[in-house]
């Protein structure tokens, strides 16, 4: 290309471009791959994992060769996110769920095995559970019918879906099983906030970066630690890692499509309507995205879950019809 | 495309002129009684050939900023632009598609509007092409003409050559500053804006770091954004634990290599020990995280330690250390080198044995090299991200124990800016104003480094 | 082959050399030099540049040994001890054997422990009034105590050239040594400097064995007893300074004082 | 004179003497076991890379032999080598031939476990040989990830029963991987190649050391040469010294804010990237650069300048080229710490799966320490073999690097 | 205040020097010093170290402008034309006005290269022949072809101490100077090759107006027809080589030579 003319803002692009999550990036790949083998035609598109945040951001500076067509969640859009897009021209938004992340907690295989629920994870793992001060020091402290063994949990940061997942689907579950804490949802929801999502920061619950290979090397050597991690890692490392029973259920494909293990999550892509047409390609890369997304496609073979079948209805309308997105909904 | 023409034809037409007025000034000396000119035919062939190049480079540096807007004018003052939706983002968005299919750059368009305008546009590019290009060869003739008539056989062309060198020296030497700049210009605004959300007292003096990128953006929880356990972790890890290994290790290294070793041996060592600092960081983060860490808690529980961790400062602080060593061993042994033979020669005179030469009379003389040294590990060692996150964690603690986890200034930018929150989320502006305040905090060393090596070096001249 | 002049009275030799011969690498600087340092009088070498007087010199206290290409034969003695004998230390020996240097070298510390470092690597004052003292009588001695005194914590590199080459004389008299080698050590000063180093050098004399290379004869003549002209790395003549330059024995010794070379 | 002892000379001088040289060889030890320490430390970091990467740079592949008189695909001369020939083979049902001869010389199950790519290599042989057509050939096909990582002896049960029988009949081996030096990223472990994250290395080193050379070599030659000392050359001084100690993800946010501000349409490629690293290099040229020149001697300057050199000659014939090896060492030394970066590179988007190599510097890339942290965090466990062979590419280059500036280094070295 | 002995013929002065004083920073080096350099004679600086010689030679060709904190003050004439106007460019002035330093310095490159650095600079000759030929004349006139000739793309580094003198003196040479200025040429050489070099001051005398430096008074009586005695940043006295040595009028002069100082 020449340089000259970007000035002007006028240079065009033939290579499909989606950014975000980096939990939707190891799926992004794979479907960028498969197309780019069987589209020879089209150059391969390029996936950048910049988490969703990053992701957005760049998503909705506008439209144009230099945005981004696609960018990945591992949330839903926000209404502030949404409100930028239009702000910046990116009116049209197709938003796709591709699928669902597990999160699983687990241990070393032949290491501490436990019988948890959302409301011990929460005892353990909260700042102030309930508001007073943290003492659980073993896991039997939280709960008598668990190990005595120290509380070591290796989990994601704050700045992570996974993480983000972890307090919404366990710990704030865990929290309002206590009602004052519903009450206080009602009254004073900063504090409420506070109260049930913030994990304790002494230790005990280690954040490992955004790596979770590492959290499984960690908890691999050391057989009395807990780790957090998204299901595929399980999957992957099952020689090495155990999943652990929440609510009496364990961790498996099923239960998490099911829903019945907690900690379930949906993946999103967002999509520029407007560039359906400018961007070589785009179209037959969501075509691709919905050819992979089966149960025993490769979404699964990368230890992500599939969606259950109503979503996967309204996902494949939205990738097929290109629904624009209601910011109202959000 | 017409700009890249343009180049090519200013660069042309500066050959020419070199070619020209080589020519001439060939033709003067042959003219001369004693064959001397009062500068060499190249100096007058550089002379205007830069006469031409130069105005012509200007011109298409203005050119190609105001071009597109003068095409857009031409454009929108065509029939069809009374269809263009009112001023704004889309309109712009639309003649942009349009000039990229003009130009060629991509076939279809997104906006169907736009096709209207691809006509219009491809003429008032040609149009505006043919203006640019007259008008750079006419800005090349006249700075040709007029320099080229300037020629005699006693122009000091040199110098005025020179001169055009000399300003482009110091052009490059001002690349520097406009970095500092730029550096600054980029973390400011978003650091001005996340101090409007979260006051520089909370920030710069709590001790709890904790912000939740996830949670409400309009009330943030000030407390949370204490980065004082940031600060001290930085400080810590990269300062004072990495520290505590590299300048021993680096300085004695130093000074086995220039004062003990056999020059053949140093020669290799040297080159060796430097490769220590090019090892990516990833691989020191994995022998971190699951060789030495590991060991210090196994070591730290057999003496008794019972909640030793298997994150810790010191695992970090300590392969940090050893990665920095080249950058203490190096500066340190060519400043040690470079202290005049006569000093070593007094001490050795004096009685002194090897040792006491080093210690009392080398290391003191070469102190600004060495601090020049040790001041570019220390700031590599702040700057450093994956062995903390890998062998350190991420979590913000403050502690004087180097079994702890802890974390550094770095390591949080890094998280928050590639994390899942969103950008307008103090959370996320955190990292740039953590990033000022590195940036501040080495500005201010480097100038306290830079006045005690002056007042040193004065003294010692 | 080197014309050592008869009328010598037979003085006790500080420091003799016998057929000393020094390389660098293959290349003979100094060739079988043989000759007595006497404790009584100030000795200079003088000839031209080149012909290896600062060569030999250096062997003196051994200071060869930090060039690796040099290597030393013959035998050295101080007090009818070889210097290259491992009962004799290297670091005793130019404990013993001082030098002082053609570019004045004070360290880059305060005038102070310029003085000072010498007793105290070597361990020879206890305490800071001891080595207060030490410091005092060796300034005292250098000449240079009374311009200095007032200002000890200023660094040594801050004097003037003539200040700084006294204040690396005393910082060789500070250790007590027995023979104090000088090489050029006034070439970088101007005439007034270079006077007083000279007076001082009058006033050393008879305390320590002095050896003062220089390539001024006039400087020579002004300082020494005895002189030993050098010419291409070997010993041309010795004798007393009156005599050399009176009455020269060699044609080469003649001409390079009339000033047919040099 | 004669009763006065020397303190030099009494027993007490002496018994510190020992002392002292005690302390001599304490020391001189000391210093040994830090050089040693430090490349011991070397020497492990290489070994066990090397340990970990050799298999990386293999990979496991299955047996299948295909009759092709049998298969009846023919193949026009014209096309092969082109994507057309790849398509025609395709559109004739090459994949299903494949699988077929698969399931005959490995079972059903084994014929799962090749990688679902595997037909590509067998085009790409007939394309190299159109006459294989005619005849019954054995080709060595890379196997799928779970196949490789059970015969790793890692996995799931059944792969590594799988894995074992068909290794036992000789149909599964680890052969060395002669296309993961021609290949880019992919996201199954067999089938990635280093040569994209290669190429974008190199790329970006290009670009950086376009930049940061000159314009390092200039700097320095100005504040060297001609700066008069004031305050501005004071301010020039600070700035240098300080942008070569700035945490390089800060340029990174330079990078973001301003590279990327003026060419949006640039992002993950090597040009911002090297431009990116050059502001960072460049104070290491600089330093290094003035060191080099303050120690070309003086009198070479004079000699020039009294035969009626002028400033600018005296620095571009004598000065340059005498400082070039010292300049050479920092560049270098800059160019190496470049090299590793990845902090920077995150800001800018080189972050990307490219799974084609760049062919030009606006092209989307990523780079090599890039592709280590990129694949130490994939999922799939074939990665971590890889991951060691992409740190032996990476630290091979950065030996090289090394290596040619102490080549230079000697070369244009010159004694005065 | 300088003492100009009366019996000097009336020569033409090549370059001469009015009330000329040179500062350092505050430091006054040379105090209005007056001289002329005639064509036809070698002239001598001597005095003792320190005493201005280097810098005042050095400001002959404005080689002075280099030392950032030096000012000179006073007019010199180079054929009645002040060196310091804006029309003489400096570039030219130190073409004309050459200068060989104490130290040999020549260029790290090879022995052709560097006799045809300034002529190449200066366009002194057109094409290959043409410099092969400035080349030769060169060295012949240093006395240098005979001993490098079959060497010519050797460095010029790898030479003697006197053969590198030769070279630099060869170099001055090859852009055809009107004026050579030499700062203690000899200082650093043995006495063979000095006298090589003072063979050569005797041959080019005459064809250019030659300064030395010395700190030989032997040598200065050897090469030189005129010599100025300098002594604490003042001309003293000046005359005719001969009678300096023999009748100095002024009594610093007849100290310095009879070696009561220096
Ligand atoms: N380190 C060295 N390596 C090789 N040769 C050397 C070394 N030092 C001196 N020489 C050579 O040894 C010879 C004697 O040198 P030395 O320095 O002793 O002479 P000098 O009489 O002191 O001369 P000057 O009056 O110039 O100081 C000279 O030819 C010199 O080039
Ligand atoms: N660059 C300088 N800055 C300050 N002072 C200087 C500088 N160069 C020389 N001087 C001083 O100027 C005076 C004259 O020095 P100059 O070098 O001209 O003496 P000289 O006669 O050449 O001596 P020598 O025979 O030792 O070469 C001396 O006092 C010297 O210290
Ligand atoms: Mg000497
Ligand atoms: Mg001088």
């Amino acid at each position: 290309a020449c340089g000259g003319n970007d000035a002007g803002g006028g240079a065009a692009r033939d290579q499909i471009k989606a950014v975000g999550s980096s939990t939707v990036y190891p799926f992004a790949k794979a479907v960028s791959e498969t197309f780019a083998r069987s589209n020879p035609d089209f150059k391969s598109p390029i996936i950048e994992s910049t988490g969703t945040g990053g992701g957005m951001k760049l998503f909705c500076a506008g439209i144009g060769p230099e945005t981004p067509d696609i960018s990945g969640a591992s949330r839903r859009m926000k209404a502030s996110e949404f409100a930028d897009c239009q702000a910046n021209g990116v009116t049209d938004i197709i938003e796709i769920q591709v699928g669902l992340d597990g999160i699983a907690l687990a241990s070393a295989q032949g290491g501490i095995t436990m019988n948890l629920t959302p409301k011990m994870v929460y005892e353990a793992l909260a700042a102030s559970p309930y508001g007073g001060e943290q003492t659980n020091e073993t896991w039997s402290d939280v709960d008598p019918s668990l190990p005595n063994q120290p509380i070591l949990v290796y989990g994601p940061p704050s700045t992570s879906g996974t993480r983000d997942a972890l307090k919404e689907l366990i710990l704030e579950a865990g929290c309002k099983s206590n009602e004052d804490m519903s009450a206080l949802k009602e009254s004073d929801e900063d504090r409420y906030d506070q109260i049930c999502t913030e994990v304790r920061s002494d230790g005990r619950y280690v954040d490992q970066g955004e790596q979770d290979n590492l959290i499984v090397q960690k908890i691999e050597g050391n057989p009395n630690a807990v780790g957090i991690f998204g299901y595929s890692y399980l999957e992957e490392n099952a020689d090495k890692v155990q999943g652990l029973n929440m609510n009496g259920v364990a961790p498996t494909y099923e239960n998490i499509a099911s829903f019945e293990y907690p900690g379930a999550r949906p993946l999103f892509i967002y999509v520029k309507k407007a560039h359906l047409d400018a961007i070589p390609g785009l179209k037959e890369f969501l075509g691709q995205w919905t050819q992979m997304w089966d149960r025993d496609g490769e979404l699964a073979k990368i230890g992500l879950v599939a969606n259950p079948e109503d979503v996967r209805e309204r996902a494949l309308s939205a990738a097929t019809n290109y629904d624009t997105l209601d910011g109202s909904e959000l | 495309m017409s700009l890249t023409i343009l180049l090519l034809l200013a660069l042309g037409l500066g050959l020419a002129g070199w070619l020209a007025a080589r020519a001439r000034a060939w033709t003067f000396r042959r003219a001369s009684p004693d064959g001397r000119l009062a500068s060499l035919p190249t100096y007058h062939a550089w002379y205007v050939a830069l006469w031409i190049v130069l105005p012509v480079l200007i011109f298409i540096a203005a050119w190609g900023a105001i071009a597109p807007g003068l095409v857009t004018q031409s454009v929108l003052s065509s029939p069809a632009a009374d269809q263009l939706p009112a001023f704004g983002f889309q309109r712009q968005t639309i003649l942009n598609e349009a000039r990229a299919v003009a130009t060629g750059a991509a076939q279809g368009v997104f906006n169907p509007l736009a096709r209207e305008f691809v006509e219009p546009y491809r003429e008032a590019i040609s149009r505006y092409n043919w203006i640019g290009i007259i008008t750079t060869l006419l800005i090349a003739f006249l700075g040709g003409v007029y320099s080229f008539l300037r020629l005699k056989p006693d122009f000091a062309a040199r110098n005025r050559v020179e001169k055009i060198v000399m300003a482009i020296l110091l052009a490059a030497s001002l690349v520097a500053i406009l970095t500092t700049l730029g550096i600054f210009v980029s973390l400011v605004f978003e650091t001005i804006r996340f101090f409007g959300m979260v006051s520089p007292i909370d920030f710069l003096f709590g001790t709890h770091w904790g912000p939740d990128p996830m949670a409400n953006p309009d009330n943030p929880d000030a407390s949370r954004y204490g980065a004082v356990p940031l600060f001290w972790g930085t400080l810590f890890i990269g300062a004072i634990i990495a520290m505590i290994v590299a300048i021993p290790l680096g300085l004695m290294s130093a000074v086995y290599l220039t004062q003990y070793a056999n020059p053949r041996v140093r020669a290799w060592v040297k080159p060796a020990l430097e490769i220590l600092a090019g090892v990516p960081t990833v691989v020191y983060g994995y022998f971190a995280a699951l060789t030495i860490a590991p060991a210090i808690r196994d070591f730290a529980i057999s003496i008794g330690i019972s909640n030793a961790s298997s994150e810790s400062a010191l695992a970090a602080g300590l392969i940090m250390g050893v990665m920095i060593i080249p950058f203490v061993s190096s500066m340190a042994d060519d400043s040690i080198a470079a202290v005049p033979q006569a000093m070593r020669d007094g001490s050795l005179a004096m009685g002194a044995t090897t040792n006491e030469t080093i210690r009392r009379v080398l290391i003191p003389a070469a102190l600004p090299g060495i601090v020049a040294g040790i001041m570019l590990a220390i700031s590599r060692a702040i700057g450093e991200t994956m062995i903390v996150v890998m062998a350190a964690s991420t979590a913000a603690n403050l502690s004087a124990n180097p079994l702890d986890r802890m974390t550094t200034v770095t390591v949080q930018i890094v998280k928050m800016l590639t994390g899942e929150g969103s950008f307008d989320h103090p959370a996320t502006l955190s990292a740039f104003a953590l990033g000022f305040v590195l940036f501040l905090v080495t500005l201010g060393l480097n100038f306290i480094a830079l006045r005690v090596v002056k007042r040193f070096r004065e003294a010692y001249e | 082959m080197t014309v050592v002049h008869e009328n010598l009275e037979n003085t006790d030799a500080k420091m003799s050399a016998r057929d000393v011969s020094v390389f660098y690498g293959d290349k003979k600087a100094i060739d079988n030099v043989s000759i007595d340092i006497p404790t009584e009088y100030v000795t200079a070498f003088i000839g031209p540049s080149g012909c290896g007087k600062s060569t030999f010199l250096r062997s003196l206290n051994r200071m060869n040994d930090t060039i690796p290409s040099a290597r030393v034969e013959g035998t050295i003695m101080l007090d009818g001890e070889d210097i290259h004998s491992p009962s004799l230390d290297v670091v005793q020996l130019r404990a013993r054997v001082g030098m002082v240097f053609q570019k004045p070298n004070p360290f880059p510390k305060s005038i102070y422990e310029n003085i000072a470092y010498g007793p105290k690597i070597h361990g020879l004052a206890e305490g800071k009034d001891e080595l207060d003292a030490v410091v005092e009588k060796s300034l005292r001695r250098a000449g240079l105590w009374e311009e200095v005194k007032d200002r000890l914590q200023d660094s040594g590199t801050a004097l003037s050239g003539g200040q700084q080459q006294r204040l690396c004389i005393a910082r060789a008299i500070a250790v007590d040594p027995e023979v104090i080698l000088m090489d050029e050590p006034c070439s970088a000063l101007d005439p007034i400097a270079t006077a007083k180093i000279e007076e001082l050098i009058d006033e050393l004399n008879g305390r320590y064995a002095i050896v003062i290379v220089t390539h001024s004869m006039q400087q020579a003549a002004r300082v020494s007893q005895r002189t030993a002209f050098f010419h291409l790395g070997k010993m041309v003549e010795y004798g007393r300074t009156s005599d050399i330059f009176t009455n020269p024995i060699e044609q080469r010794t003649q001409d390079y004082i009339t000033g047919r070379y040099g | 004179m004669s009763e006065h002892i020397a303190p030099t000379r009494t027993p007490a001088f002496e018994a510190r003497l020992k002392k002292r040289y005690a302390a001599e060889k304490r020391f001189k030890a000391i210093g040994l076991s830090a050089i040693v320490f430090s490349i011991a430390v070397l020497i492990y970091l290489l070994g066990s890379m090397t340990l970990n990467g050799i298999g990386g740079f293999q990979r496991a592949e299955v047996e299948v032999q295909i009759d092709f008189t049998q298969a009846g695909l023919s193949a026009d001369p014209a096309l092969m080598g082109t994507q057309e020939g790849v398509r025609s083979l395709e559109s004739q049902g090459l994949p299903d031939v494949v699988d077929y001869f698969a399931s005959e010389s490995l079972g059903d199950e084994g014929a799962e476990e090749i990688s679902g790519q595997a037909w590509r290599q067998v085009a790409a042989e007939i394309a190299a040989d159109p006459g294989i057509l005619e005849r019954q050939a054995t080709f060595w096909l890379p196997a799928s990830a779970d196949l490789a990582s059970g015969y790793a002896g890692e996995g799931s049960q059944d792969m590594r029963e799988l894995a074992a029988q068909l290794a036992s009949e000789g149909k599964l081996e680890k052969n060395f991987d002669a296309g993961f030096f021609s290949r880019a990223d992919a996201t199954n472990p067999q089938e990635v190649g280093i040569w994209g994250a290669l190429m974008g290395s190199i790329l970006t080193m290009i670009v950086t050391l376009a930049l940061a050379f000159p314009i390092g070599v200039l700097a320095a030659l100005y504040l060297e040469e001609y700066a008069p000392k004031n305050k501005w050359t004071d301010l020039i001084e600070l700035s240098i010294n300080n942008l070569a100690a700035v945490p390089s993800i800060i340029f990174g946010l330079l990078g973001l804010a301003v590279f990327l501000t003026i060419f949006p349409s640039y992002r993950s490629a090597p040009l911002i990237g090297g431009m990116t690293l050059a502001l960072m290099t460049m104070p290491v040229i600089v330093i290094a650069g003035r060191n080099a020149i303050k120690a070309v001697p003086p009198s070479i300057r004079d000699g020039a300048l009294a035969i009626g050199a002028s400033p600018v000659q005296v620095v571009f014939h004598h000065v340059l080229p005498l400082a070039l090896p010292g300049i050479l060492t920092g560049t270098i030394i800059g160019m190496a710490r470049a090299l590793g970066e990845t902090a920077p590179l995150l800001m800018i988007g080189m972050r990307a799966f490219v799974a084609s190599p760049p062919d030009s510097f606006t092209a989307p890339a990523t780079v090599l320490p890039m592709q280590i942290f990129l694949w130490s965090d994939e999922i799939d466990r074939g990665f971590v073999e890889r991951t060691s062979a992409a740190i032996i590419v990476l630290l091979l280059f950065l030996l090289l690097m090394n290596g040619l500036a102490i080549y230079l280094r000697n070369k244009f070295e010159k004694t005065w």
